[in-house]
């Protein structure tokens, strides 16, 4: 498959220097991707580990495995820990962090001790919010809906309400740093339209995370200083109106979803473009379509409150709002795949999981359409449909790209190959079990099976066995994948510069690189995803 | 049999509403989704990499695909809006003349009351063909009233009123689910929506204790809170006269002019010097802290019988002298 | 491209004597009564010195249109927060009418 | 290149312009997180203003406008002063910067200590176990008498108070974070530091005292000038 005689530069980012200290104190962002990477990884099965009692106590319609008040510490432990700690640093602060100097041919982000400071923070905010959940536990769910929070819960909403205030500097530190480091830092030659579709995915998630992420930064403080002192704004006993807090809330934590997914689709385009050694179908179009999703998606954040008691006139703009949302995330998918026709379809790993992605992503946006009709969304909202739509955006799309784009740079970063056979077999797995843990919940949700329920009535059993049976599938899945590429570091095959072969600017230097990048600043003729001839051999290696 | 069905039961007139709308999403999803996928298939075995030599060469993208792509999908989601929100439409406006019931949230419990006065907990007897329209509040956080076999939810909020409404169509026991999250035993805080032919029905009304229906509990509450030294029945009061009040449109002082309706009764209730009626002092006190919830929804229930002398438990069909405007649910004191 | 030299102290003085008697116009316009105006009035005062703020002291008139671009899509960005927030809470008195 | 150029620039820069420019889009990128941030408590206060008009103007009234309209005068003068410190810097004069961000910290440290004195008049009376009349502080000791509220409305004169001890509380957050990071930017240009080619620091602290000056320029209106007429 690849040239044998492959072996390891000498000096690389990886081997330059050693000991914690190089560490704890690097500020190369390559360094720092791994940093978060760690971090990232043991969090996210940390939040798996909760899903799993979650699916065992649901087994059985009366929940005799756990208690209620544990059932509720779970799932709100569980989507904290995903949505905040997991999510929303995915791909942005791993692979974003490693490859977007060298995508775009620099030398480090544009503000590398800030980097390595989103990372401490990123950990403090951790350190608080899992204190949170073992001295006394959460319960308010990760939605923190007032008053609820503010004044009914009798656990730790301060210490949560605080980690995650921190944590979201993180995110606004990294998206800061991108956002600068796309604007000033490109490669001579490297214009707009030559950046990868990755880069453009990356700059339009920044613009929601420095946009979004500081109002949900005040609202959970208020909801903090609420808490401990008497400011009344979301406590209807002080005349203060709780809905208020869900659209302040929402104001974020609808856009952050596309903080999640944005990056995924820019993996995407990348793993679509590669596998099928063809130019993508309407870079422009896709390019576009990234900004289009960050700028409307802060228009639409209502349509989770269209029965918390908004105006009908209120649900109604924001319903049409939220259908003009769908239309560049149509355009991508349309976009992926007809970058397949007349291709050269390769069935590599990476590939399968993007295949994996166009269908649940398919699934998950249209599925968004029932939610954003009036109609049918007070029917099936707070429903196991809404558990179902957005795990098929946030495991279905996110996690399938995030995984997918770890494999397609995994030699990259690491300079080892990962073993194929393993690799496809855990994608196929991990297919297999999302679907059959999930579909089922839509039936469930569109039955009536309320979220957040403990126990539930008999006769929605069959589905919730069914998911529960399809998440050990799912929890196989991602497994493998730890053991495997834990191996691949010390065994796995020498992987040559370029071992795809891509182009863009990352193949171009050794894998793995050396901590400055390049030996000397690259300078850019081509256009974009040029896979008209056979990308040319790494140049600057 | 380990089968399970695909629709809950459909046991209301908007149930079959909010179904056809389903189904006509459910269509254009599978559609979509079914056409992505095997064109993905066939794309991928089509074309797949034959050689490691092989480069396929350039395809540009073409202009006329993505106008395609992009208007046909924005023309189904029009119709989608369109629909969706006539739908959503005749969810808010509750017909005139429905069965008030009153149903107020408490963790872990719904306690509804009946325009005769029964009281129910976790549990509400309703005919079979008779709009029954639900005032909904809370005494401590957000719940939501959902009951899958109607298709409707409304979140029930403190300090406010909501309104629902539903018609049942087929006798038959119906969940009633909280579906928000209102904390330790949410998922307990369950019932039944027990719906009766109409004969059945007014056996049920008749078993049990003779019941105070909510006007008369309201009217006792009135004198027992002095109301009534102000608001008297003559129109010599201090007090604006409260007959025939509910549902006519007041003039303020000011020039502005406010529909009294719950929301409206509520916050003078609560807050007298917010609308001073033209012509009077604002010299009523606050009874804020001083009537529950549910004393509120009976004094309420007591002014609007006011309004009302055939009754509001069977008002004669047509008796309502021309449509009255309903009000959106979620009118509350946060309106000027 | 070193812009800080643009701006002649003069200017800056000159910039904050009219931030000044701007303030000393807010406090007199309130005192007024414009009717329902005087929000209006009041925010429009501040807008102008906001605007100068930015545009003199923090240099922005000198800036790359980049900059201009950022500071831009913030208040873009917080007309949307307020906005469209407030399109619930002005709406919720308004009756349903159909038929 | 001169060598405190050679000094200034970090490795994975090209040159001075484009890290000054790196760092200056990158503080305006950051205050635009700040707007939003604050812009969190304003979208609060449009609703709450909206609903609860009356009890916004009680609140209001019982601010003294005076102290405000000072303090306004304080924080624009401190602005003034902190761009004459950039223009300092831009034009070499050592001495001058350091004058300059002295005068800016003493006025920023005279708008904290005219907000210390309100701050005093609003929470004392709610100190100790005696009567607590006139305090402002929401919470169960709040005095809506003192205004001349009762009832609901007096719940919404504490909303109001929240608002104003949350919007000021967080502009005096902001800059008694602000005042440290001026006395090392002084203490900086002592040293020094600075070349009109390359002084971003002073800049980049500029902008944001520019920017914490611009909040307050819509507080004062907004907190202290409600209904006078």
């Amino acid at each position: 498959m690849t040239t044998p005689e492959a072996a390891l530069p000498k000096t690389h980012y990886l081997n330059a220097d050693y000991g914690w200290k190089s560490w704890l104190f690097t500020t190369d962002h390559k360094r720092i991707a791994i940093l978060y990477l760690v971090s990232i990884t043991f969090m996210f099965f940390l939040g798996g580990a909760y899903a799993v009692v979650i699916r065992l106590n649901l087994l059985e319609p009366t929940g005799s495995l756990v208690s209620a008040e544990t059932y509720n510490k779970l799932f709100t432990a569980h989507g904290v820990i995903m949505i905040f700690f997991f999510l929303i640093p995915s791909i942005p602060a791993t692979l974003g962090n490693f490859l977007i100097p060298l995508m775009i041919g620099a030398k480090d982000l544009a503000f590398p001790r800030l980097n390595l400071l989103s990372w401490y923070v990123y950990i403090v905010g951790a350190v608080f919010t899992l204190y949170a959940l073992v001295a006394g536990g959460l319960d308010t769910g990760w939605t923190f809906y007032t008053p609820y929070s503010t004044v009914f819960a009798n656990t730790n909403v301060i210490a949560a309400g605080v980690g995650i205030f921190i944590a979201g500097f993180s995110s606004i530190l990294t998206g800061l740093n991108f956002i600068v480091t796309i604007h000033k830092m490109r490669a001579p030659g490297l214009t707009w339209f030559r950046l990868p579709l990755f880069v453009w995915a990356h700059y339009a998630t920044s613009i929601i995370q420095v946009l979004g992420t500081p109002v949900i930064a005040i609202t959970l403080l208020l909801v903090t200083l609420e808490r401990a002192f008497h400011f009344g704004f979301f406590d209807p006993n002080r005349g203060g109106d709780p809905v208020l807090f869900q659209h302040l809330f929402w104001f974020y934590s609808h856009p952050a979803v596309y903080i999640m997914i944005l990056p995924s689709m820019g993996v995407i385009s990348e793993l679509v473009t590669c596998f099928s050694r063809k130019r993508v179908f309407g870079y422009n179009f896709i390019a576009m379509s990234s900004l289009a999703i960050a700028g409307l998606g802060f228009l639409v954040w209502a349509h989770h409150m269209f029965v918390a008691g908004i105006s009908v006139y209120a649900a109604m703009i924001f319903s049409a709002l939220s259908f003009l949302v769908a239309i560049p995330s149509a355009i991508k998918v349309f976009n992926w795949t007809a970058t397949l026709f007349r291709g050269s379809v390769s069935w590599q790993t990476p590939m399968l999981y993007a295949f994996g992605f166009i269908g649940l992503f398919t699934i998950g946006g249209l599925t968004g359409l029932f939610l954003a009709t009036l109609g049918i969304d007070v029917h099936v909202t707070d429903t196991y449909f809404v558990i179902a739509h957005f795990h098929y955006i946030m495991v279905g799309g996110a996690i399938m790209g995030y995984l997918g784009g770890l494999h397609f740079w995994w030699p990259k970063m690491t300079g080892r190959l990962y073993p194929e056979w393993w690799a496809r077999v855990s994608a196929v797995v991990v297919f297999l079990g999302f679907n059959l843990t999930f579909l089922p919940q839509f039936i469930l949700g569109y039955l009536g099976m309320p979220r957040r329920y403990h126990a539930y009535p008999p006769e929605f059993q069959v589905l919730n066995v069914m998911s529960s049976a399809g998440a050990s599938i799912l929890g196989v899945g991602y497994l493998i994948p730890m053991v495997y590429l834990a191996w691949s570091m010390r065994y796995g095959k020498v992987a040559p510069a370029n071992p795809w072969p891509a182009t863009g600017l990352e193949w171009q230097t050794t894998s793995p690189p050396p901590t400055e990048n390049f030996p000397r600043t690259p300078v850019v003729h081509e256009e974009v995803y040029d896979y008209s001839a056979p990308p040319k051999e790494a140049a600057l290696v | 049999m380990t089968g399970f069905p695909l629709f809950p039961e459909r046991a209301s007139t908007l149930a079959t509403e909010v179904d056809a709308l389903y189904l006509y999403l459910v269509v254009v999803s599978v559609f979509f989704s079914v056409g992505i996928a095997l064109t993905l298939i066939v794309f991928a075995i089509r074309f797949r990499r034959r050689s490691e030599t092989e480069w396929p060469g350039e395809i540009e993208g073409s202009m006329t695909l993505e106008l395609t792509w992009t208007i046909i999908p924005f023309l189904l989601t029009v119709v989608m809006f369109v629909w969706g929100a006539q739908v959503f439409f005749h969810m808010n406006r509750p017909p005139d003349g429905a069965m008030a019931v009153n149903v107020v949230g408490k963790r872990w419990m719904w306690k509804l009351q009946h325009p005769t006065g029964q009281r129910e907990i976790n549990e509400l007897h309703v005919p079979v063909g008779r709009p029954v329209k639900l005032t909904l509040t809370s005494e401590d956080v957000i719940h939501s009233f959902f009951v899958p076999a109607f298709r409707i939810k409304k979140d029930a909020v403190p300090g406010r009123y909501s309104v629902a409404w539903f018609e049942a169509t087929k006798p038959g026991t119906y969940h009633l689910f909280c579906s928000e999250y209102c904390g330790t035993e949410h998922s307990k805080m369950v019932g039944r929506i027990v719906v009766l032919e109409p004969a059945e029905y007014q056996t049920w009304l008749a078993g049990g204790p003779a019941p105070v229906s909510p006007a008369a509990a309201g009217e006792k509450l009135f004198t027992e809170l002095n109301c009534v030294t102000c608001h008297r029945a003559d129109s010599g009061g201090r007090g604006p006269l409260l007959h025939g009040l509910f549902g006519k449109t007041v003039q303020l002082q000011g020039g502005e002019t406010v529909v009294a309706d719950e929301a409206y009764i509520r916050e003078s209730i609560l807050n007298p010097a917010a609308k001073i009626t033209a012509g009077y002092q604002p010299i009523m006190p606050t009874y804020l802290g001083q009537v529950s919830e549910e004393s509120l929804l009976q004094l309420i229930a007591y002014i609007r019988s006011l309004s009302a002398p055939s009754g509001e438990v069977a008002p004669p069909p047509g008796a309502a002298g021309g449509p009255t405007p309903s009000k959106a649910a979620g009118r509350d004191r946060l309106n000027p | 491209m070193s812009r800080s030299h643009v701006v002649s102290w003069p200017s800056y003085l000159g910039v904050f004597l009219i931030l000044a008697a701007l303030t000393a116009a807010t406090v007199w316009a309130a005192g007024q009564d414009f009717g329902s105006f005087n929000t209006l009035v009041a925010l429009t005062i501040a807008v102008v010195k906001a605007t100068l703020v930015v545009l003199y002291f923090m240099h922005l008139r000198y800036s790359p249109r980049l900059t201009i671009l950022v500071v831009f899509t913030g208040f873009v960005w917080l007309a949307i927060l307020i906005l469209l927030t407030m399109s619930d809470y002005l709406s919720r008195g308004w009756s349903i009418v159909t038929r | 290149m001169s060598e405190a150029q050679a000094g200034a620039l970090a490795h994975h820069f090209a040159d001075l312009e484009q890290q000054r420019e790196a760092s200056a889009l990158g503080m305006w990128v950051f205050l635009v997180t700040e707007l939003l941030f604050f812009g969190g408590l304003f979208g609060i206060y449009c609703v709450y203003r909206h609903s609860y008009y009356e009890a916004f103007s009680a609140g209001s009234h019982h601010l003294s406008w005076r102290l405000g309209f000072i303090n306004t005068l304080v924080l624009i003068g401190s602005s003034f002063t902190m761009a004459m410190a950039v223009y300092s810097a831009a034009t070499g004069r050592r001495a001058r910067i350091v004058l300059f961000l002295v005068l800016t910290i003493l006025l920023g440290s005279t708008f904290l200590g005219v907000k210390v004195v309100e701050y005093a008049e609003k929470i004392g009376p709610c100190l100790g176990d005696g009567p607590h009349t006139g305090c402002l502080l929401p919470g169960p000791r709040f005095d809506g008498e003192v205004l001349h509220l009762e009832g609901e409305r007096a719940r919404e004169a504490q909303i109001y108070f929240s608002l104003y001890f949350g919007m000021t509380g967080l502009h005096a957050t902001h800059m008694i974070i602000g005042i440290p990071i001026l006395a090392i930017i002084a203490r900086m240009a002592y040293r020094g530091r600075f070349r009109p080619e390359w002084h971003t620091p002073v800049e980049l602290v500029g902008l944001y005292w520019h920017f914490v000056d611009i909040v307050w320029i819509f507080l004062f209106p907004l907190l202290y000038l409600i209904g006078h007429h």
